[in-house]
């Protein structure tokens, strides 16, 4: 059974990759055929996805996998195959369900939208690229799908063409993460270079197993920090992120799929995926590229969250959250909490869609407007949204008790606290949820409480269609928290193999209440700062010159702008001047060169060969006409000189004998 | 004076400048062939003398090249008094002087 | 006995030299010389001189009347009376004659005439001078004839004579030819030039009867004939004495002559006449053998004598009968007929030679000989040349 | 090889040859020449070489001295070949004549006295010319053929040129 | 079957002959025809060719000149047969790609002749006859039909690369005297002991390396390449860098690395250099073209230099590879020279229709395409992912193991060759954004979508692309044998 299952296991990213093709194929009018398509697809995947999960609950450490050969170079065959774990069970089930709730809420969000079959086509296709990642089990077939990942993430932030910001976007997006991904290239080389394979479990000789790592020796680091960088790229950590805020321009389903909860995901699976390349030597748990990961983590977790505060566009306030959490999950990896980062990553999958939702159905409701100034006081318009939304925020900021965010933060800060090499990033986090709890407070004041303001007029409730999926979602986060609670860690267990036992005794633990104090402090502190909020925000009113360093992205973007992307942009104009005038330059001095040879020999030829050749004729002429003159025709001459000849010939023999 | 061989060189060589000097001061056509014959006869006399004076058991070589110089020398004598009999139809004349129609 | 009858005239000699015996060895080479000279003149002057009668009594009889028989018994001395008028005529000398040329002609003609004669075996071992080329030395001789006959005609300054010298020395010249070539198949069969080997190799009879001369085999008579006729017109006889055709040019390149010089000439013309005989009887007629083995006791010089007397007498009988033929005529008798003639004997020859000498060599050269006559006759469509002579008379 | 008969002929030789050298009379040169050449023929008689000696006396006196005197005959109408013989050529005879009478002289080889040789008999040149000279025979009856016609075709009146 | 090659070879010659007699409005179709005719012709080679025996096959042997060692050797093996698929699939391609003469059609035909025999011919002479053959219809091709300054472009292009192929036949000729043959087999054998020895070794190598390198075109010697194809008309530029560039790669691959092994091993990193360079520098300089087909044409400069650094790795540098790099290296070059046959010809083909449609062909000449003519702009965004190295599509599969080769030969070379990878996917990314996106430009309002004939060729290019990107064993079925067995020679 189990094996009929996980050698077609490739079906799971089959199933929505066919179904966008099909849609693809459709014209554009079809709308409703594509939708139903799209959603078959997803609630097929989901299926499959629950079918596999169920697998993996039989034993604990399940792994199954299978190999086949791609394709064969010279006498070498390059195999790749699937791999079914509890890792990747967790995430294809928490893929597909988001991706369905997603589905079902764009089938309203787009409904006005002309391209309406092709917006299917490339959801379709993304989550099916999204499976394949999952699946993978050679990191080859993982690249592969990583990239038509990152082509789908392209294709949806500039789905709306015709608007230039988000063409420019989506190029960004692509470009960035391209840099990403030649780091991750360059590592899998290197992987493949030194291990031989680039199968992760191959009963042993796989390069995640003992024999591959070995013979990875002391270059495991650098492999793992390639790799890294394509997970930096990826997820938006802290050089590369800056394609991410931009991505929101893509229509707000995207941003929810792709932005909010798998795609960025892919880069902390990722890692998770190979952790054991970085946790190789680990002496107690310290590699030099898990400290790089921790440290990355860290900063990008700070940085996001105190940009957020001075965002006012709502949909990147959350795009910043999510870089944050990002940022979290990182550190927790990178402290050792492989299992605490995985369960953070699936419950802000649900909880940061439940977000990007309701922000969704606020915008939707407050007819495309995204600065979130002009809202207020949509508490009463919109109620579902309000509650969903409320209760999305609450698990963000980490709320533990009923929520499923609260009790992963509590995982993560427990180990952190844990990590032998520094307790900096224990303390850097906790000021980090306390950031946290603070923007999410700002954000649900400024849309929901106050009295209305410009754009939230007449707004009013989204429909059905758009409720639904938030309200799923947001059962969803609540019920996750079940499994999550330290008391009962059933998910900590199935990912990491052990049992887990109902114990509530483990709740009281020093740091769940100092995480309690902190939460309840930061939105506190929201509350205190932004209760009467009226025009100007107020942190801009007391540090202006830090809101706006915070409002422009710390500038960021411009730095880069104006450094890589300069320089990039002047090394091809100089190359391109190079090209046409050095390299032709000198094609065309030799051609000169060439020329002037000519020029020479020509003149040589005219004056040196010609003039000397007439002289020598007019010699020659004068000679001949001298010697004519002793041919006079008298037979007896000529006698005569033989004579004459014989007679000297004879002297001269006498002569010389 | 028993005849040696130096004797007879002697004599052929008397011949060969005798028919030289016919040959260069004459002005008469046929006196240039005259001397031409003379001159060829002294050189078979020599070609006899060497073959008799020579180391003898010596097959006739000389007496071979004695012979057929005549009869060469008489093939020449007929085209030469030949041609200068053409010649004396064209010029009217015999006067060698008078031939120089291949001057340079 | 015959022997010694044979061999009397070497005797004789031998005996004349006897005194001489004990001078140096170039005394006797002159000595011998000077007997066998005076020897030759002595019988051939007188043989010239009873010729010169007979030849007038001869022609006579063919024209059916006496010959001069008036001075001594049939006219036997006549000679001695003409010899006595030649010397007392008067020795005219032509004007602007070139002198030298004009005197030293005759001499040399009668010169390179006795010249010609002291080659030919008269007898066995009674060769005057045997060199080992004797025919090669006959012929050498015999063409400064022509040289001698130009002086004469150049000498005498006389239109008639120089163009009677012409005519003579281009008749002798073109016959000259014939004459050499038909001695070769002799000379090839014999493998020698001196005479004496040739009549040598005509000794031997068959059957007793036929004598092994030349003139038995079939290539031996044509080049005989061939050899007489050429023999006639190299010395001047009828039917060929067109220079000195009395009715054309006077006495050709003898006309300016008188007195003992024109007997010289005549003389000359005699004893070339002689010459020529006497080397065809050595070559063709089998020299001083006898005809049939019975008479070989006859000694070796008669037989050679009466065989040249016969061909004497055909001389003088030719010239007694044939008309004179035109210088053309001759011209093309000679290049057209005679000298393919002489070539196919110097074949015939050669076939007779390489078939065995045998009688089927005899017949085979007879049978070639046969074709080539036949053909040049027909070639020559000599009928046009000697046909009758068609004359158009002025209208 | 007596010397009596070389001195006879060497003076005879010699004083022809120059006659017909020097003689103004065309027609005595002419004879002078075929007399030098009866000379030259009896030295090769002394010289034992009497076949060639024949030919000698067949080819020059019988031929060539014809020939000369037919052309000169044909020739008669120009002028007497007036003027004394240009000197020139004669101081270069003379010269040559020096020249070659010193390398004569000066070569003692050549003081030799003639051998004893067995008879040249016709027969033997006969021989040799038909077996080592087969060859240059061909070549001459070939040239003699050629020069024959040659001279006759340069004589040949043209009816038409006249 | 025995003569497959040699019709090969003659059936384009014998269309050319066709054509130039037949009527000018039929030309194209006829030319067609003979395409299909030797295309047949090439799968039946590629049916009866047995991908697992080494060494030639289906060779054809004639004296020719024996005086001078010239013998007509014609014979296929895996690198052959790719390249004579390769060139049986782009010249159709480009025939169909715009409206052609009598003579144009005569010359692609005779290119085409030129193609198949130098792919095929064994040995120099012959091989130096059809190098040279293609180079005059190119020439004239560009001179006759191209665009703007093209008297200019086509006499460099035809000076620079014959000026290249003379030190090639000079270094020949010396190779020539040293071993008396031509014949590419022996020599290779030979050449592992050094075909020439001292300074002239050096001469030989430097003769062959210059001729070769102009025609790749590696980085100093490529300026004529970006003039030619950019007035080049379709057509022609698609079958030069489709396949002509690829004869560069194969003279390399045949002639210059089996005869000069340890010349190349000395010089082995400024080579890898040279790849870099053209690698690096080519997609900086594509990044800032404004004209279109430039910027194809240093992008494919950029690829060759994927398959020079392939190359290079292989023999050229010092470190002893393991087998299965030098593999793949090797398999990853050929396949690469496939893929960038059929992309960059796709690439032109697309240029040319947005070309024929706006009469200009700048980059900022157009905008908005993909709400004017979505098909289109899908197609060409497919064939620019593909040459982008996507991985899924053609280009990913060649790229991938060339760098997997490289890297584990030359780390440092190919970790810098990487930075061309990314910049490739700026220039396309940019040009994305220029053609299809923002708003639709009036001078493009009036842009007929692709007709039914155009997506008639681009339809099965595409579906290739993706077969090869997907399941590309059938592909590396043609040339295996040979890999191992050219591993085994520069080993």
């Amino acid at each position: 059974m189990t094996r009929g299952i996980v050698t077609n296991l490739w079906l799971i990213p089959a199933v929505p990759l066919a179904a966008s093709l099909i849609i693809l194929s459709l014209a554009n009018s079809r709308r409703s055929a594509g939708a139903v398509l799209a959603i078959i697809g997803q609630v097929a995947a989901l299926a499959l996805s629950i079918l596999a999960f169920s697998l993996t609950l039989q034993t604990p450490g399940f792994r199954a996998i299978h190999n086949f050969t791609w394709f064969t170079f010279g006498e070498q065959t390059l195999r790749i195959g699937w791999v079914l774990d509890p890792l990747a069970a967790a995430m294809l089930v928490m893929i597909a369900l988001v991706g369905l709730c997603i589905f079902i809420f764009s089938i309203g969000y787009m409904a006005d939208d002309k391209n309406f079959t092709r917006f299917f086509t490339y959801l379709s296709f993304f989550s099916g690229a999204m499976l394949g990642v999952v699946i993978a089990n050679s990191l080859l077939l993982l690249f592969v799908c990583w990239e038509l990942v990152g082509l789908a993430s392209y294709l949806l932030i500039g789905f709306w063409i015709e608007k230039p910001s988000a063409a420019a976007a989506a190029k960004k997006a692509f470009i960035t993460t391209r840099i990403g991904d030649m780091g991750f290239f360059l590592g899998i080389l290197w992987l493949y270079g030194r291990s031989g394979t680039l199968l992760f479990y191959n009963d042993g000789s796989g390069c995640l197993e003992n024999a591959g790592l070995v013979a990875l020796g002391a270059s495991a680091t650098f492999v793992a920090l390639l790799i890294f960088c394509g997970a930096v790229g990826k997820s938006g950590q802290f050089p590369l992120h800056v394609w991410l805020p931009d991505a929101m321009e893509g229509p707000t389903p995207v941003s929810a799929l792709i932005h909010a909860a798998t795609m960025v995901a892919a880069g902390v699976f990722l890692v998770a995926r190979v952790y054991p390349l970085f946790s190789f030597g680990a002496i107690n748990g310290v590699t030099p590229s898990l400290t790089v990961v921790v440290s990355i983590g860290v900063i990008t977790a700070l940085m996001a969250s105190l940009i957020a505060l001075g965002q006012f566009d709502i949909k990147r306030i959350l795009a910043y959250s999510t870089v944050s959490q990002l940022g979290l999950m990182m550190v927790s990896l990178g402290v050792g909490g492989v299992a605490a980062g995985m369960m953070h990553l699936i419950a802000h999958g649900f909880f940061k869609a439940l977000l990007f939702l309701g922000a969704g159905s606020v915008i939707h409701g407050c007819h495309q407007e995204h600065d979130i100034r002009k809202m207020g006081g949509l508490r009463r318009l919109m109620p579902i949204t309000f509650l969903t939304y409320a209760i999305g925020m609450m698990a963000l900021s980490g709320v533990p008790f009923f929520f499923s965010g609260g009790w992963t933060k509590e995982e993560i800060l427990h180990a952190t606290a844990h990590w032998h090499a520094s307790h900096l990033p224990h303390y850097l986090m906790l000021a980090g949820v306390v950031l946290t709890a603070l923007y999410m407070t700002r954000q649900m004041i400024y849309i929901f409480f106050g009295n209305r303001r410009a754009a939230s007029e007449d707004a009013h409730e989204s429909p059905p269609v758009m409720t639904m999926p938030l309200i799923v979602l947001a059962s969803c986060s609540i019920v996750l928290s079940a499994i999550l609670t330290p008391a009962w860690p059933w998910l900590h267990g199935y990912l990491t193999g052990e049992s887990a036992h109902f114990d509530i005794a483990v709740l009281i633990q020093p740091t769940l209440f100092v995480s309690l104090a902190l939460v309840a402090g930061g939105i506190a502190l929201g509350f205190a700062i932004y209760r009467r909020v009226a025009g100007a925000d107020p942190l801009e009113h007391a540090q202006p010159a830090l809101f706006r360093f915070l409002e422009n992205k710390m500038w960021l973007d411009e730095l880069y702008d104006r450094t890589v992307v300069a320089y990039s942009r002047m090394a091809a104009r100089l190359s391109d001047w190079m090209d046409r005038n050095v390299w032709d330059g000198l094609v065309r001095a030799v051609s000169g060169i060439g020329q002037i040879f000519g020029i020479l020999t020509d003149n040589f030829d005219e004056r040196g060969i010609n003039a000397g050749i007439d002289e020598a004729t007019t010699g020659t002429r004068g000679i001949g006409r001298v010697m004519s003159a002793w041919h006079s025709g008298q037979i007896q001459t000529y006698l005569r000189a033989v004579g004459v000849s014989v007679l000297v010939l004879l002297v001269l023999y006498a002569w010389l004998t | 004076m028993t005849p040696t061989l130096q004797l007879f060189l002697v004599i052929s060589a008397t011949l060969f400048c005798i028919g030289l000097l016919a040959v260069l001061s004459r002005r008469h056509a046929i006196f240039i062939l005259i001397g031409i014959e003379l001159m060829l006869a002294a050189a078979n006399l020599n070609f006899i003398a060497f073959w008799r004076f020579g180391p003898q058991p010596q097959p006739p070589t000389g007496v071979m090249i004695a012979i057929f110089s005549i009869a060469i020398a008489a093939a020449e004598a007929v085209v030469g008094l030949a041609m200068v009999i053409a010649v004396y139809r064209h010029y009217r004349t015999t006067n060698v002087d008078q031939f120089d129609q291949l001057k340079g | 006995m015959s022997d010694s009858l044979d061999q009397i005239f070497i005797r004789i000699k031998q005996l004349l030299l006897a005194p001489l015996a004990g001078a140096p060895d170039w005394v006797m080479q002159i000595a011998s010389a000077l007997i066998n000279i005076f020897a030759l003149l002595g019988v051939f002057l007188t043989l010239f001189a009873l010729i010169s009668v007979l030849e007038r009594k001869i022609l006579a009889r063919i024209q059916n009347r006496y010959g001069p028989n008036r001075v001594g018994p049939f006219g036997l001395f006549q000679p001695v009376a003409d010899g006595i008028k030649m010397l007392i005529k008067e020795d005219i000398v032509p004007a602007r004659a070139d002198k030298v040329v004009h005197f030293l002609a005759p001499i040399l003609i009668a010169a390179t005439a006795i010249l010609a004669l002291g080659v030919i075996p008269y007898g066995r071992n009674m060769t005057p001078f045997a060199i080992d080329g004797g025919i090669l030395f006959f012929f050498a001789v015999g063409s400064t004839t022509e040289l001698a006959v130009f002086m004469a005609g150049w000498g005498s300054n006389n239109k008639f004579s120089m163009l009677g010298a012409m005519r003579a020395i281009a008749q002798m010249i073109s016959y000259e030819l014939p004459l050499i070539i038909t001695t070769f198949p002799v000379v090839m069969v014999v493998g020698a030039l001196s005479p004496d080997a040739i009549v040598v190799a005509q000794n031997g009879y068959s059957f007793g009867v036929v004598p092994h001369w030349f003139v038995t085999t079939p290539w031996g008579a044509a080049a005989f004939i061939l050899f007489f006729v050429s023999g006639l017109v190299e010395s001047n006889r009828t039917p060929f004495d067109v220079p000195e055709g009395e009715s054309e040019i006077v006495a050709g390149h003898m006309t300016e002559y008188s007195g003992f010089k024109y007997a010289t000439f005549f003389m000359a013309e005699y004893i070339g006449m002689f010459a020529i005989s006497g080397l065809a009887v050595t070559l063709f007629l089998g020299g001083w053998h006898a005809p049939i083995r019975g008479l070989e006791f006859i000694p070796s010089y008669v037989w050679f004598f009466v065989k040249l007397s016969i061909l004497l007498f055909i001389y003088i009988w030719i010239r007694g009968t044939l008309p004179r033929t035109r210088i053309d005529q001759i011209m093309n008798f000679a290049w057209k007929f005679m000298l393919p003639m002489a070539f196919t004997c110097l074949v015939a020859a050669a076939v007779w030679h390489y078939a065995g000498r045998g009688v089927a060599g005899w017949l085979w050269s007879l049978a070639v000989l046969g074709i080539v006559y036949i053909a040049l006759s027909i070639l020559l469509d000599t009928r046009k040349k000697f046909g009758t002579r068609t004359y158009r008379f002025a209208e | 090889m007596n010397s009596a008969a070389f001195v006879v002929i060497a003076i005879l030789t010699l004083a022809a040859a120059f006659a017909s050298a020097t003689l103004q009379k065309l027609m005595h040169a002419a004879l002078m020449f075929a007399l030098t050449f009866v000379g030259i023929a009896a030295f090769f008689f002394l010289l034992g070489a009497e076949f060639v000696g024949l030919v000698q006396v067949f080819v020059y006196v019988g031929a060539v001295a014809v020939l000369i005197v037919f052309t000169i005959l044909l020739t008669r109408r120009d002028v007497q070949d007036t003027g004394k013989p240009n000197w020139g050529g004669a101081i270069i005879a003379i010269a040559v004549f020096g020249g070659l009478l010193w390398a004569i002289l000066k070569t003692p080889a050549l003081f030799i006295a003639a051998p004893q040789i067995e008879a040249l008999t016709v027969k033997r040149i006969g021989g040799v010319l038909m077996t080592d000279y087969v060859w240059p025979l061909q070549c001459v009856g070939l040239l003699l053929t050629a020069a024959l016609i040659g001279a006759l075709i340069l004589v040949m009146e043209d009816r038409d040129e006249g | 079957m025995a003569h497959i090659i040699t019709a090969l070879i003659l059936i384009p010659l014998a269309g050319a002959l066709f054509v130039s007699a037949a009527r000018p409005n039929y030309s194209r179709g006829i030319a067609l025809g003979f395409n299909a005719f030797t295309s047949i012709l090439g799968l039946t080679l590629w049916r009866t060719f047995d991908a697992t025996a080494a060494g030639l096959q289906l060779t054809e042997r004639h004296a020719w000149i024996p005086a001078i060692g010239a013998e007509y050797l014609v014979g296929v093996d895996g690198l052959s047969l790719l390249l004579v698929l390769l060139t049986s699939l782009v010249v159709p391609f480009a025939f169909l790609a715009q409206r052609s003469g009598r003579g144009f059609c005569a010359l692609m035909l005779i290119m085409q002749s030129a193609l198949y025999g130098t792919f095929t011919a064994q040995n120099f002479v012959l091989w130096f006859l059809f190098y040279e053959m293609s180079l005059v219809p190119a020439f004239l091709l560009i001179k006759i039909w191209g665009g703007e300054n093209r008297d200019r472009a086509a006499t460099k292009f035809f000076v620079y690369t014959f000026l290249g192929s003379v030190a090639m036949l000079l270094s020949f000729l010396g190779i020539y005297f040293a071993k008396g043959t031509f014949d590419f087999g022996t020599l290779a054998v030979l050449g592992k002991s050094g075909l020439l020895t001292g300074k002239l070794a050096w001469l030989g190598f430097a003769g062959i390396f210059l001729g070769l390198a102009v025609k790749v075109p590696l980085f100093p010697f490529h300026t004529w390449l970006p003039d030619a194809y950019e007035t080049a008309p379709t057509g022609v530029s698609m079958v030069l860098t489709g396949v002509l560039s690829k004869m560069g790669v194969y003279g390399f691959v045949r002639l210059l690395l089996p005869f000069f092994p340890n010349q190349i091993k000395i010089i082995g990193p400024w080579l890898l250099a040279l790849a870099v360079c053209s690698i690096v520098f080519a997609s900086l300089a594509a990044w800032a073209q404004r004209d279109l087909k430039r910027m194809v044409a240093y992008l494919s400069i950029n690829h060759l230099g994927y398959c020079m650094l392939g190359l290079f790795a292989v023999t050229a540098s010092p470190v002893v590879a393991a087998k299965i790099d030098m593999q793949a290296a090797l398999s990853g070059v050929f396949m690469q020279i496939f893929n960038h046959g059929i992309t960059a010809a796709a690439l032109f083909y697309y240029v040319g229709l947005l070309e024929q449609r706006r009469g200009l062909r700048g980059i900022d000449n157009f905008g908005g395409l993909m709400q004017r003519t979505p098909l289109l702009c899908g197609w060409m965004s497919v064939a620019m992912f593909s040459s982008l190295g996507l991985p899924g599509l053609n280009g990913f599969i060649g790229e991938f193991l060339i760098f997997k080769g490289s890297f584990a030969i030359a780390a440092s070379f190919t970790a810098v060759a990487v930075i061309g990878l990314f910049v490739t996917a700026i220039v396309f990314a940019r040009a994305m954004q220029a053609l299809f996106s923002g708003s639709l430009a009036e001078s493009c309002s009036a842009f007929p979508d692709l007709f039914r004939s155009e997506k008639l060729v681009i339809v099965p290019v595409t579906l290739l692309m993706f077969a090869i990107g997907i399941a590309p064993q059938f592909i590396f079925n043609i040339f295996n044998t040979t890999v191992v067995q050219m591993t085994r020679l520069f080993a």
